[in-house]
């Protein structure tokens, strides 16, 4: 294929995978923004999204589009109750010390792979798309889907910004996360806070997953690559910031496409790792974060 | 405190080695055989604990440092056909050169940064061992033979793969480094480490070069973590890339947690209990994993400072 | 007799602002110096420049005859130079005996018996009268005690420039007095660079008065000719509460 | 001291507890561990022990349920028949979390602590190559069931054998003829950027070189990729056949987003079903496969032509004539290589017997007794097919089956002879000592 088509290939593939790691890397920085809380179970609770559309759609049956409609609401307010439970369980319990909410988050990972594999299986499963439309280009033909999972992710991100930034509830966050101690003295209910954000970050990696899943299948293991890539996204966009973690989704998802044109796949990502490594070394606020307070 | 009692604490660890020498004689053959190897990990938990007990920089990844030995050792005897002693010498060696080169990287940055960026140069090594596949046998690793697996002196020669001897080189090896940590923790140099992770800039006010400090920290944590993993391809006889995977970064963090970050002998409680219940509970269903998951949450919840953690606050102030 | 301590033209920029214009100051070895002023005056940062916790934006530092501008804050304090914080900052969760054996042990180091720092460390805690509590954390002091275990830290460094940021803030008065004691036998092996806003203090300890105003050295003294200085008058009357 | 007592209280109370219960199910006839699966104890002789090394958690584990299921029924079948040496066999199962370290550690414990026979069952390459040195320090002899050439390459030890599955280079060349004579001479690979996909690459282009065919492209992917398309470019345009064989999880996406890609007008496919094992070919998305041509170690689908011993060993494992479990239509079994687990218990018995086995002691001879063995005659307790064995390199070789994907089921429409698959033996484990 020439290099023309071949570029505009791999930026639509990037594009896709840009769309739904904005999205759950922006769950990921919400919680570790507003709660310092380093979440190694958030890639579990995209799993835990999957996983659901694939119960919910199976369960339904009938127009592929009914099933998965249901899925993108019901799957999300499932793992978002989880998260919230585990959140008053556990961390709440642990004042949100780093280190030991790292070893509970951990712990999690391994309750919810062990239940997912217990009761799900150890199969990929597949779960049609709402609508199968092959969209035919002169080069070669692209998934109508996969468009759609763009143009959905990208309404989310601006809606989650609306909510940032317009609403009292955004308020009420970025003031927590601001200085959680002055946010407690002007009478914001900071616990209620984090437990509200915390579910709001694993309402996101479902959403996420729900998105992606007719395009690549439900398995008990699929949340370790989302969980590594959201952290990369989070540190290289700068703690909380919702513009630097798109931004640097986009970076991310777009490089891993395009930098596979020109290397072999093992060499692109040791290239790519070592990139990323890099800024952090030399940049350790991030490329769009401001020095850390 | 930290001049109370040398004695006790000498007294305590010296009984630990003898403890686990006449352990040898009366485990039965499968514990004698997983203690070897809980030995082995538990000086790679050592080597953690020394950076992230002591000095407080939470590393995310040290199975580079597990792996680069575990990977020096076995591809010199499996390529270049060294003796058993040149070859864990050399794996140090690798160990400690990683460290120095990745210390002055990621020691530029500082707390959660910190991990990452140790997490993506781990990431980044081990995509390196699949990438150079027709040397390091990529994901399916490879054997380190079985002949090659001897230490001669001179007449006599030992068989690494003799069940006692592996475990008496454990041991030996195990001890040695345990003293090495208690020596540290007990020196000048011990106390410098404390204070940087008590207090970075009061240590540096007082005197202190911090970065280079951390960075010999770095040095000795990797190639203590180097020696663990080359004595683990030596003993047990397999080098393969999913010892560089973010499990093996993780693994010893859970071990020093559980046993008790900062405490000479957590690392080795830590790696004991968990192989424990994972070996327990393995027997009565294959989903193990769940209670371990428990189990972690709940030692967090109610043994924060982990085993020996715990036991030091509430009731051996002493224990080093 | 050859100054201890010069700077020439040091200055030190915040963004805009000139936090540290141009200052040229000069030490002489045994003396006990007060730096006063109003607040914002430059004084803590123009300390933290000497002790090199910050860089200067120009000018140098020249140390018993050496240049050391460019030094590492603590190659300096190898060289002498030590520095207690204003907000005390010990190691709350370890033990006083450990909170002082670390400078203890750097000095002590040609001669490396363990002996020789614990002698060293007990008598920098018995200057300070913190002897008796060597074994407890520190974090557990009442406040007047750790802000006497920051100088005693200090004093364990044994060094010939010892500066000292608001010692004496949010101590009683009975505390003062045995600072006032303390600070006199201090000076007796080391100069002593003071920053206090406690007058009475001052006018008891300090044998020259250094006053800061925006940046600058606007009068240096003896306590009396400062005390008569019209514009050190007109500064803190005018800007005092 | 007695806090020291306190920590080391851990092991030693669960040592006891462990014996004691060990004590327990040995006098009491009770099962104490699932997987510790036991029969009806009628013989006086104590039961012959297999370890199992089962994938149950981590990456492998949706071949290791049906390894275990195809075990269950070999079992059953052996001891229904009069167990080995008129003993009953008993499996006992160890998940080793698909890792090779953890492989090593229960190869330790079926060693030491539940003291069986052999081990047995191993499918993932790395856990195999892991595992082995375990195996030959604990004179342990280890049938895996794996497929990969590790074995026949003699870089592993004399314990260490394949007699049930053929291994990956003998059916990448007996493909290869096939291939080049009936699909298309320009041949693009695409394979996992890991070890079971260098076989596919350093094996299939020699192999198509001797038929006359080239291989134009080579894209290997690496095994954690969720998303493909962006490599597609890369198949050249003049492509005739498309070489597939991605395993793992994605393997779904990989087809329906070259289905995608190509729309109908694709080059032809060919492709090795460990693609699509345990995987419905009916999934939505893989219409695309319509068509296109498999290997199959053993059909999935039942065929026409099907042995009574094929038909035996179906309903033994409980499979339908879609390869799926009987009574869940959605449960797809790994039908490929599942019989190998059936065929090399067979084998274990066969040489067992030949050996005159009677406990540990004998292992050496069962060793040597596996070794003798030449061939295996096809039957109920071969049911996929004849097959040589090359007692040097410890491997075994059968024929092979390329099916076609029509009408949404696989049709085996050839069938390869030994012959094809056998090459020079890389080395000989015989030398080595016991």
């Amino acid at each position: 294929m020439h290099f023309g088509p071949h570029l505009l290939l791999a930026a639509l593939e990037g594009l896709v995978t840009s769309a739904v790691l904005a999205l759950t890397a922006l769950g990921l920085s919400l919680v570790f923004g507003v709660m310092r809380v380093v979440n190694v179970a958030h890639g579990e609770f995209f799993m835990l999204g999957a996983v659901l559309a694939w119960a919910i759609t199976t369960a339904i049956g009938g127009h592929p589009a009914l099933g998965f409609l249901a899925a993108l609401v019901i799957s999300p307010l499932i793992v978002g109750g989880i998260a919230l439970v585990a959140e008053r369980l556990v961390l709440r319990r642990l004042d949100y010390n780093p280190e030991a909410t790292i070893v509970a988050t951990i712990g999690m990972l391994y309750i919810i792979q062990q239940l997912a594999l217990t009761f799900y299986g150890p199969e990929a499963r597949p779960v049609e798309p709402p609508f199968t439309y092959r969209i035919l280009l002169p080069w070669f033909g692209y998934s109508g889907y996969k468009l759609s999972v763009i143009a959905t992710s990208a309404l989310l991100l601006v809606a989650t910004w609306l909510v940032l930034t317009r609403t009292r509830i955004g308020l009420v966050m970025r003031a927590t996360q601001y200085d959680s101690e002055t946010a407690q003295a002007f009478g914001i209910p900071v616990d209620r806070v984090y437990g509200g954000v915390f579910a709001l970050g694993a309402v996101l990696a479902a959403i996420a997953a729900v998105l992606i899943v007719p395009i690549s299948q439900a398995h008990y293991l699929m949340g370790q690559d989302p969980l590594l890539l959201s952290f990369i996204v989070v540190i290289i966009g700068g703690l909380g910031s919702l513009r630097g973690t798109i931004v640097a989704a986009l970076l991310i998802g777009m490089s891993d496409g395009i930098i596979s044109m020109f290397f072999s796949p093992t060499l692109a990502k040791i290239i790519a790792t070592l990139l990323v490594a890099m800024v952090l070394v030399f940049r350790p606020q991030g490329l769009f974060g401001t020095a850390a307070r | 405190m930290s001049e109370a009692s040398p004695v006790k604490a000498y007294a305590l660890h010296a009984g630990v080695i003898a403890f686990l020498f006449v352990l040898s004689f009366v485990l039965p053959a499968y514990y004698h055989g997983l203690l070897a190897r809980i030995l082995v990990l538990a000086v790679f938990a050592m080597g953690y604990n020394m950076l992230f007990g002591y000095v407080g920089l939470l590393s995310l990844g040290h199975a580079m440092f597990f792996s680069v030995g575990l990977y020096g050792a076995g591809l010199a005897v499996i390529h270049l056909g060294w003796s058993v002693p040149l070859a864990f010498l050399g794996g140090i060696a690798c160990g400690a050169a990683l460290a120095v080169v990745i210390g002055l990287l990621a020691l530029r940055t500082t707390g959660v940064a910190f991990m990452i960026v140790t997490m993506m140069f781990a990431q980044v090594f081990y995509l390196v061992i699949l990438y150079f596949a027709s040397w390091t046998g990529g994901d399916q690793g490879m054997v380190v033979p079985q002949p090659a697996r001897v230490l001669t002196f001179g007449a006599t020669s030992l068989d690494l793969t003799d069940p006692t001897v592996r475990y008496m080189t454990a041991l030996v090896l195990f001890s040695v480094v345990l003293l090495i940590t208690l020596a540290i923790v007990r020196s000048r140099y011990g106390r410098v480490l404390v204070a940087i992770r008590e207090n970075e800039e009061r240590t540096r006010m007082l005197g202190y070069n911090t970065f280079s400090n951390k960075l010999a920290a770095i040095v000795v944590s990797g190639a203590i973590c180097a020696a663990s993993g080359a004595a683990y391809a030596l003993l047990f006889g397999y080098v393969g890339s999913s010892f560089a995977s973010v499990q093996y970064s993780i693994l010893p963090l859970l071990w020093v947690l559980l046993g008790g970050a900062a405490t000479t002998l957590g690392p080795l409680i830590g790696t004991l209990f968990m192989y424990y219940v994972t070996d327990v509970t393995s027997a009565y269903t294959s989903a193990y994993l769940l209670i371990v998951g428990i189990a972690l949450i709940a030692l967090v919840l109610f043994f924060p400072k982990g085993i020996l953690g715990s036991l030091r606050q509430r009731w051996l102030g002493w224990l080093p | 007799m050859t100054p201890l301590l010069t700077t020439k033209g040091l200055s030190r920029d915040f963004g805009g602002l000139r936090a540290v214009d141009n200052v040229d100051f000069t030490l002489m070895p045994g003396e006990i110096r007060a730096v006063i002023g109003p607040n914002g005056a430059g004084k803590t940062t123009f300390v933290s420049l000497l002790s090199g916790r910050i860089r200067p934006s120009g000018g140098m530092i020249v140390f018993d005859g050496a240049d050391i501008t460019e030094l590492p804050e603590y190659a300096r304090v190898r060289k002498g130079i030590a520095y207690t914080f204003q907000i005390t900052s010990i190691y709350a969760n370890l033990s006083v005996y450990a909170n002082v054996a670390l400078p203890a042990q750097l000095t002590q180091r040609h001669g490396h018996s363990p002996s020789a720092v614990q002698g060293a460390v007990m008598d920098a805690l018995e200057r300070v009268g913190l002897a008796d509590q060597a074994a407890m954390l520190a974090g557990q002091l009442s406040y007047g005690h750790q802000r006497l275990l920051e100088v005693a830290m200090g004093l364990a460094l044994k060094p010939r420039l010892l500066i000292l940021d608001e010692p004496t803030q949010g101590l009683a008065d009975s505390e003062i007095d045995n600072f006032i004691a303390l600070v006199r036998e201090i000076a007796a092996s080391a100069t002593v660079l003071l920053i206090e806003h406690n007058m009475p203090v001052v006018m008891q300890l300090a044998d020259r008065i250094t006053v800061f105003n925006m940046g600058s050295i606007l009068a240096e003294g003896t306590p009396e000719a400062v005390r008569q200085n019209a514009a050190v008058q007109e500064a803190y009357l005018g800007s005092a509460p | 001291m007695t806090d020291k007592n306190g920590f080391f209280d851990l092991s030693t109370t669960g040592l006891t507890r462990r014996t004691a219960l060990k004590g327990l199910a040995a006098g009491a006839g009770l099962a104490v561990a699932p997987g510790f699966v036991r029969y009806a104890q009628a013989q006086s002789s104590a039961p012959i022990k297999i370890g199992f090394q089962s994938h149950r958690t981590g990456i492998g584990a949706a071949y290791g349920r049906w390894y275990e299921k195809t075990t269950a029924a070999a079992v059953k079948a052996i001891n229904a028949a009069g167990g080995i040496n008129g003993r009953q066999v008993e499996v006992i199962i160890e998940d080793d979390g698909t890792d090779p370290g953890r492989g090593a550690e229960m190869v330790g414990k079926f060693a030491t602590q539940h003291k069986t026979d052999i081990v047995f069952g191993t499918l993932f390459s790395h856990v195999v190559i892991g595992s082995a040195p375990a195996a030959g320090e604990n004179k342990m002899p280890y049938f895996v069931v794996s497929e990969g050439h590790h074995v026949a390459s003699t870089k592993l030890n004399r314990y260490v054998f394949q007699p049930g599955i053929t291994d990956v280079k003998s059916q990448i060349q007996s493909m290869a003829p096939w291939i080049a004579g009936n699909v298309g001479k320009k041949v693009t690979m695409i394979y996992p950027d890991f070890a079971f996909g260098y076989d596919h690459r350093d094996y299939l282009p020699p192999a198509l070189k001797a038929q006359g065919a080239d291989v134009i492209a080579q894209i290997a992917i690496p095994p954690t990729e969720s998303s493909f398309t962006k490599y597609f470019p890369q198949i050249p345009a003049e492509t005739e056949v498309i070489y597939h064989v991605m395993v793992g999880p994605a393997v779904l996406t990989f087809v329906k987003e070259l289905g995608e890609f190509y729309g109908s007008n694709r080059p032809q496919l060919f492709g090795f079903i460990d693609s699509l094992e345990a995987t419905d070919i009916n999934s939505p998305g893989l219409e695309f496969l319509d068509g296109s041509h498999f290997w199959e170690g053993s059909p999935r689908y039942a065929q026409p032509d099907d042995s009574d011993a094929q038909k035996a060993y179906r309903a033994a494992v409980g499979i339908d004539d879609n390869g799926a479990a009987v009574g869940d239509a959605k449960d797809v079994s790994t039908a490929a290589h599942m019989f190998g687990c059936w065929e090399t218990l067979y084998v274990v018995k066969k040489a067992m017997e030949d050996a005159g086995y009677k406990g540990p002691e004998d292992r050496a001879k069962l060793v040597e007794a596996t070794e003798a063995l030449t061939a295996f005659a096809e039957g109920p307790e071969h049911p996929q097919g004849p097959k040589t064995f090359n007692g040097k390199i410890h491997q075994c070789f059968g024929i092979q089956n390329i099916s076609k994907v029509e009408g949404g089921k696989l049709k085996v429409v050839h069938k390869t002879k030994i012959e094809d698959g056998l090459y020079e033996a890389e080395g000989d484990y015989t030398t080595q000592a016991l």
